[in-house]
């Protein structure tokens, strides 16, 4: 079964980092802290929650439609089922803080501000897009969000997110307002050579970091225990003495909660450490992989685990917001990924004239700028 | 001769290869119960089981180093690396490994190990995904290296590197997964180390390989039209590279064109430019060109991408200036 | 400090694994385990283990004076101070198991029954060499012997011995007659990516193997505690259940016994485990290198645990083998190694016609045969 | 102008750029505590401390890629790699991050990283530890590639690559270490991208880079005792490859020689030749040779490895067969 390790509890917590350092090390100390209710967390607060998890929802629908219209090319690796991960990271995440990803991040790019018309242009290949059109789905970036950067090749982030908290450390002391990186990655990648000696590096020299592990249950289509001998994501750090939690990726509040204190951690301690959420797939591992070899009741299991419409009841039900409200927010993500599709049409193509533009930040004499079939420079 | 497509030639011959040696397994990310990324392991777990269709983590440096160990006690693994891109996370192990077992212990282990992978831009997957790096794998000693262009050399050419006792690179190819062709049957074995006149001309020869083979082809049918008789030579085979073959055309012809899909710069079409005017040098009658992609990293956007790799229009222009530049009538 | 991490107890073990699974898992079943004790080894036994660890001894001290005569060339790294590790783990593998090895391996390739001449001819150079004169000290291969290569990439033999131990689980089922497979590595080695990814597909896959870390308590300059975030490295397996255990690698028997253990359980539960050996590195990281870095007590120190000298007192004492004895297999261990260095200066070497010879084990067509500056086939 | 070793000038250069520039630093593999296996960082941990000076674990994928993001953050790492055979460890993070960020994210992050690197043979260092694979970087577009044969260029060059603010890979080479040169004082910056002519001549050009240089100067050296008037053009970069410089020495003397430590196939001379081919067609005498290592896993034993291994003599002899063809009269 795919998901097996579904955590039960909505926060576990290992610690094996030297209890004397505080932080994450002593993971009773998070266990202890109550976790959020709603009660605790102002209504628009929740409601923003909402409002970003209906945006990713509504911005990937449109772009699975848009893939199979062709507007969009290349892979498109889609965050359904991941929304309340998403947007609880984002939540725990500071404007100053660094953010790395996979290609599997146009929900991250959403809820960390990116405007949605500039990430639906980039997925268009269009000049107005996240990375000018020339990332695509896979690659959004965005400088003044300090988004770092969706990455394509599996753990290659992981060592760059780190030299990004190594950065900071270089910079500055630790402190409750220090800036600190968060480095996504998905529960295939912890399988990959980079993944080890990040983490390492991380834990020898104490950098402001933590990994987020976003276990949606599978890699492509094969499940965590089939490839991790250790399927207990959040425990692989004890092999650099880093601390790991595992919380319920479903759950908004619990994901942000575990999420602040682990960057805390990283702030205030420089206690890198790993966050794991059990989160899920509702799809196929891109828009193009119909995942046959999901077994039907499991796939039907999960939809009703969908965290979109599960928040929504929650909130309502509670009174945070009534079924109105709950109704215009809808409309508006619908109507928000409208404007963003329209944006994404009405953008200009780059030029090819603009094919060298990228090349190099500092320019160099005898830069190669001939196109296919033009003679050499002699 | 069957008509398939080379993605089916390709399932044909790892079964076929499977069924023929006990020895011969296979490994890679997502080749059993994904079938495959491009679906050429399709229906193969199902048929021989976990032992000989094994599904590795994401771990490149990890099974394909496995493939050189299990190769060395004898066995025939051929991995499947997703792409071409993905071999940079194994290179160590192809390169510093497997290329280097044989000679460095004085000839007494050889790995008898396929690795599968396939290159090709144009697919819009932007700049680290569509790279054509084969010549990584072309320059280096102790492997050999192989790019089928056609459903029929898909089969004769795997088939040969799973029988060949050395470590062989076959650079497949995302764009030619659905081209069609003619498939020797039966027992189809094909040499290594050939190039291949596929097609005949006298007036200037065309080289290329993967992909571009089919692009050669194509531009020689339009010059053929225009009272020009190109001939298209087929690398096949990257490392040995066939010098006589590629030499003895331009002998013939007197002038040459190199199509390839990767970077320009110390890509495969200078290794074949350098040869042919060494080889050539008295027959060529105006410089050997080469039409390759231009000398950024891939962007996405589809007319960015479009503009940055090569195409039969381009190579048309480069014959056409070669012609022009020794007074070809035309 | 270098070795801060020095074994105290003879076997520690940390078990991650299924219990249920017996083997290594349980690591109190090893621990409980009485160690190996003198009156239980045959007297010929023991008196061997010395004779094989005098002959490491004396063949690295005339390898590093004929480094030094430029009779040797390129890099020398050399066993001084790990014999009782070497003698052990040879001792308890067999002649059908296949070890990988490091750059470091002149000792095991001695203690698995190379001929000295065989390794002192490769070291120089020589046709006769254990490679042809293809390998030099770091690339030593015997196929005969099973011994599969030293490797000069850190870690890069790693996959490869895992590959082998996939090869035996391909062809056979576990049983006590299994052949497994051992696989070294230095301490520093355990924080390259292929570690990690080998030893996870080993976990997961369940192969006959054991990974060895010789912990000499130095990665050429760095001290483990500086390299590794987790310094107690038999229980980096953690990240994989993954047993381990760890042993006094200056005592020969406990090495061979915790060995033993590790390989059976390879064999008969195709439970592959981690076994570390503290030892010690008694000069520099290779003959060129003068350890100015190490602490001049802290060298001093090692002299005084030096594991030869040690073993051969511990036998003379116990009454194994007298003082005449011990003087004759001193003196034959350097007879054995005068004769090695005769053979090696006496051998020819191999011929520059003979380049291509083993550019490919299977001929094609266009190999490239042309010697530098020669015109090129056409 | 002051008489130093490589060696010192690399140091040199790496201590004036940290006290310039307080975002330099450096990391990498025993440069701190070790002093450097090869000492070109001898006492800048002392100097500098361990935040400027950071010694790395084993872990080449990590430590180059930390040191990608470092950049990105606005530090400027230098980075050391054992030597260019390692760097087959952190190719993806070089190839597959360094390379590609700036252009992939459309402008908006750059990597000013320099990765400085060792390669070259003849050290008997055996199959693993003796590769020249420059050619793997010079092919990536993103990437700078510069590869300085005298201790001036070492100054001029890692100083240039330190103040870039792309990816620069500075090869060095292990024979180059101790051979000793006049250095530029002060603040003295060469410019990337560009070749130069090391010493004028007419009657033929020998293009060659590092350790290759030096002898293409001793033998310009032996040939000017015959009477024959060679030019040597030092690529220094390899990318971007300065095409004019190469052009126009070969347009003036008519004749072209290509020395280089690397594999003959897919190396850099291939690149050099097939750009002296086209842009110098109509001047050229005879085909541009290439005088480069054997092909096979570089051996251990020393007879075999010269005979492995380009050589002075083989230069010389290349030249006269060159000279010879053209009916040079000597
Ligand atoms: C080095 C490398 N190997 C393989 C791939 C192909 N690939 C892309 S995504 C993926 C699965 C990753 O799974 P996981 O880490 O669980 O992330 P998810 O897709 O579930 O978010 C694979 C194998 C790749 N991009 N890079
Ligand atoms: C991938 C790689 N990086 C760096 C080196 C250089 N190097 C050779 S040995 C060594 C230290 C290894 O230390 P350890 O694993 O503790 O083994 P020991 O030498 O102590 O036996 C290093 C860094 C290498 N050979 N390969
Ligand atoms: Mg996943
Ligand atoms: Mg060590």
């Amino acid at each position: 079964m795919a998901n097996s390790s579904r955590a039960s509890a909505r926060v576990e917590a290992q610690g094996r980092g030297d209890k004397s350092q505080g932080g994450l090390g002593a993971g009773d100390g998070r266990r202890a802290a109550p976790p959020l209710a709603l009660a605790d967390v102002p209504a628009e607060v929740l409601v923003g929650y909402y409002r970003q998890m209906k945006l990713v929802r509504a911005f990937e629908l449109r772009a699975s439609e848009m893939y199979t219209k062709a507007k969009i090319g290349g892979y498109c690796h889609l965050n359904l089922g991941e929304e309340a991960t998403v947007v609880g990271l984002m939540a725990a995440l500071r404007p100053t803080d660094y953010l790395f990803t996979t290609y599997r991040e146009h929900g991250y790019a959403l809820a960390r501000g990116a405007p949605p018309g500039r990430v639906m242009a980039e997925l268009f290949g269009k000049a107005t897009g996240s990375s000018r059109g020339w990332g695509g789905s896979m690659h959004l970036f965005d400088a003044s969000l300090r988004l770092m950067g969706g990455y394509g090749i599996v753990g290659g982030q992981i060592p760059p997110a780190t030299g990004a908290a190594l950065a900071i450390a270089y910079r500055s002391g630790p402190g409750p307002d220090s800036e600190a990186v968060m480095c996504l990655m998905g529960d295939g990648t912890t399988n990959i050579g980079a993944f080890h000696e990040s983490l390492n590096l991380a834990a020898l020299w104490r950098l402001p970091i933590v990994y987020v592990i976003v276990n949606n249950g599978l890699g492509m289509g094969t499940p965590v225990d089939q490839a991790s001998a250790e399927p207990e994501l959040y425990k692989r750090g004890c092999a650099y003495r880093m601390p790991g939690a595992r919380v319920d990726g479903c759950d908004v509040l619990a994901v942000r909660q575990a999420a602040e204190a682990a960057l805390s951690a990283a702030r205030n301690d420089r206690q890198p450490s790993i966050l794991e959420a059990v989160s899920y797939r509702l799809r196929g591992h891109s828009v193009v992989d119909p995942a046959r070899y999901r077994p039907k009741e499991e796939a039907e299991r999960l939809r009703s685990l969908d965290p979109v419409p599960a928040f929504r009841a929650r909130l309502v039900q509670a009174g945070v917001m009534d079924e109105a409200r709950a109704a215009q927010v809808d409309a508006e993500a619908d109507e928000a990924v409208a404007d963003a599709v329209r944006f994404a049409e009405d953008s200009p193509f780059p030029d090819p004239s603009q094919l060298f533009d990228h090349a190099y930040a500092t320019a160099v004499p005898n830069a190669p700028s001939y196109l296919p079939g033009d003679p050499l420079p002699a | 001769m069957a008509e398939m497509t080379y993605r089916q030639a390709l399932h044909d011959t790892l079964r076929a290869e499977m069924l023929r040696d006990e020895a011969v397994f296979l490994m890679g990310e997502e080749i059993g119960v994904f079938e495959g990324s491009y679906k050429i392991t399709a229906g193969l777990l199902a048929e021989f089981g976990p032992r000989r269709v094994r599904d590795a983590p994401i771990s490149e440096e990890g099974f394909v180093g496995a493939a050189v160990g299990a190769a060395m006690l004898g066995l025939r693994p051929v991995v499947e690396i997703m792409t071409l891109n993905f071999s940079l996370l194994a290179i160590d192990q192809i390169v510093n490994h497997a290329a280097k077992i044989h000679a460095m212990f004085g000839g007494q282990a050889s790995v008898p190990l396929v690795v599968r992978t396939p290159g090709g831009g144009g697919q819009q997957l932007a700049a680290t995904h569509s790279q054509n790096i084969e010549v990584y794998y072309a320059h280096m000693p102790g492997l050999k290296v192989v790019a089928p262009a056609t459903p029929a050399d898909a089969k004769g050419l795997l088939a040969a590197a799973v029988r060949d006792d050395d470590p062989v690179m076959v650079v497949e190819n995302l764009a030619l997964y659905n081209t069609r062709g003619e498939v020797p049957d039966g027992d189809y074995v094909a040499e290594l180390g050939r190039a291949k006149v596929v097609k005949e001309g006298t007036d200037i020869t065309v080289v290329s390989y993967s992909r571009g083979a089919l692009v050669a082809l194509e531009v020689a049918g339009r010059l053929e039209a225009e009272g020009i008789s190109a001939e298209v030579v087929d690398l096949r085979s990257l490392r040995p590279l066939d010098r006589p073959t590629i030499c003895a055309s331009v002998r013939k012809t007197t002038r040459a064109v190199v199509l390839e899909d990767d970077w320009l710069s110390y890509g495969v079409g200078a290794e074949v430019a350098a040869t042919i005017q060494e080889g050539a040098f008295g027959y060529l009658d105006a410089p050997v060109r080469r039409v390759a992609a231009a000398e950024v990293p891939l962007p996405y956007s589809k007319p960015l991408e479009s503009a940055a790799l090569p195409s039969a229009a381009a190579l048309l222009k480069v014959a056409h200036e070669t012609l022009d530049a020794t007074g070809f009538p035309r």
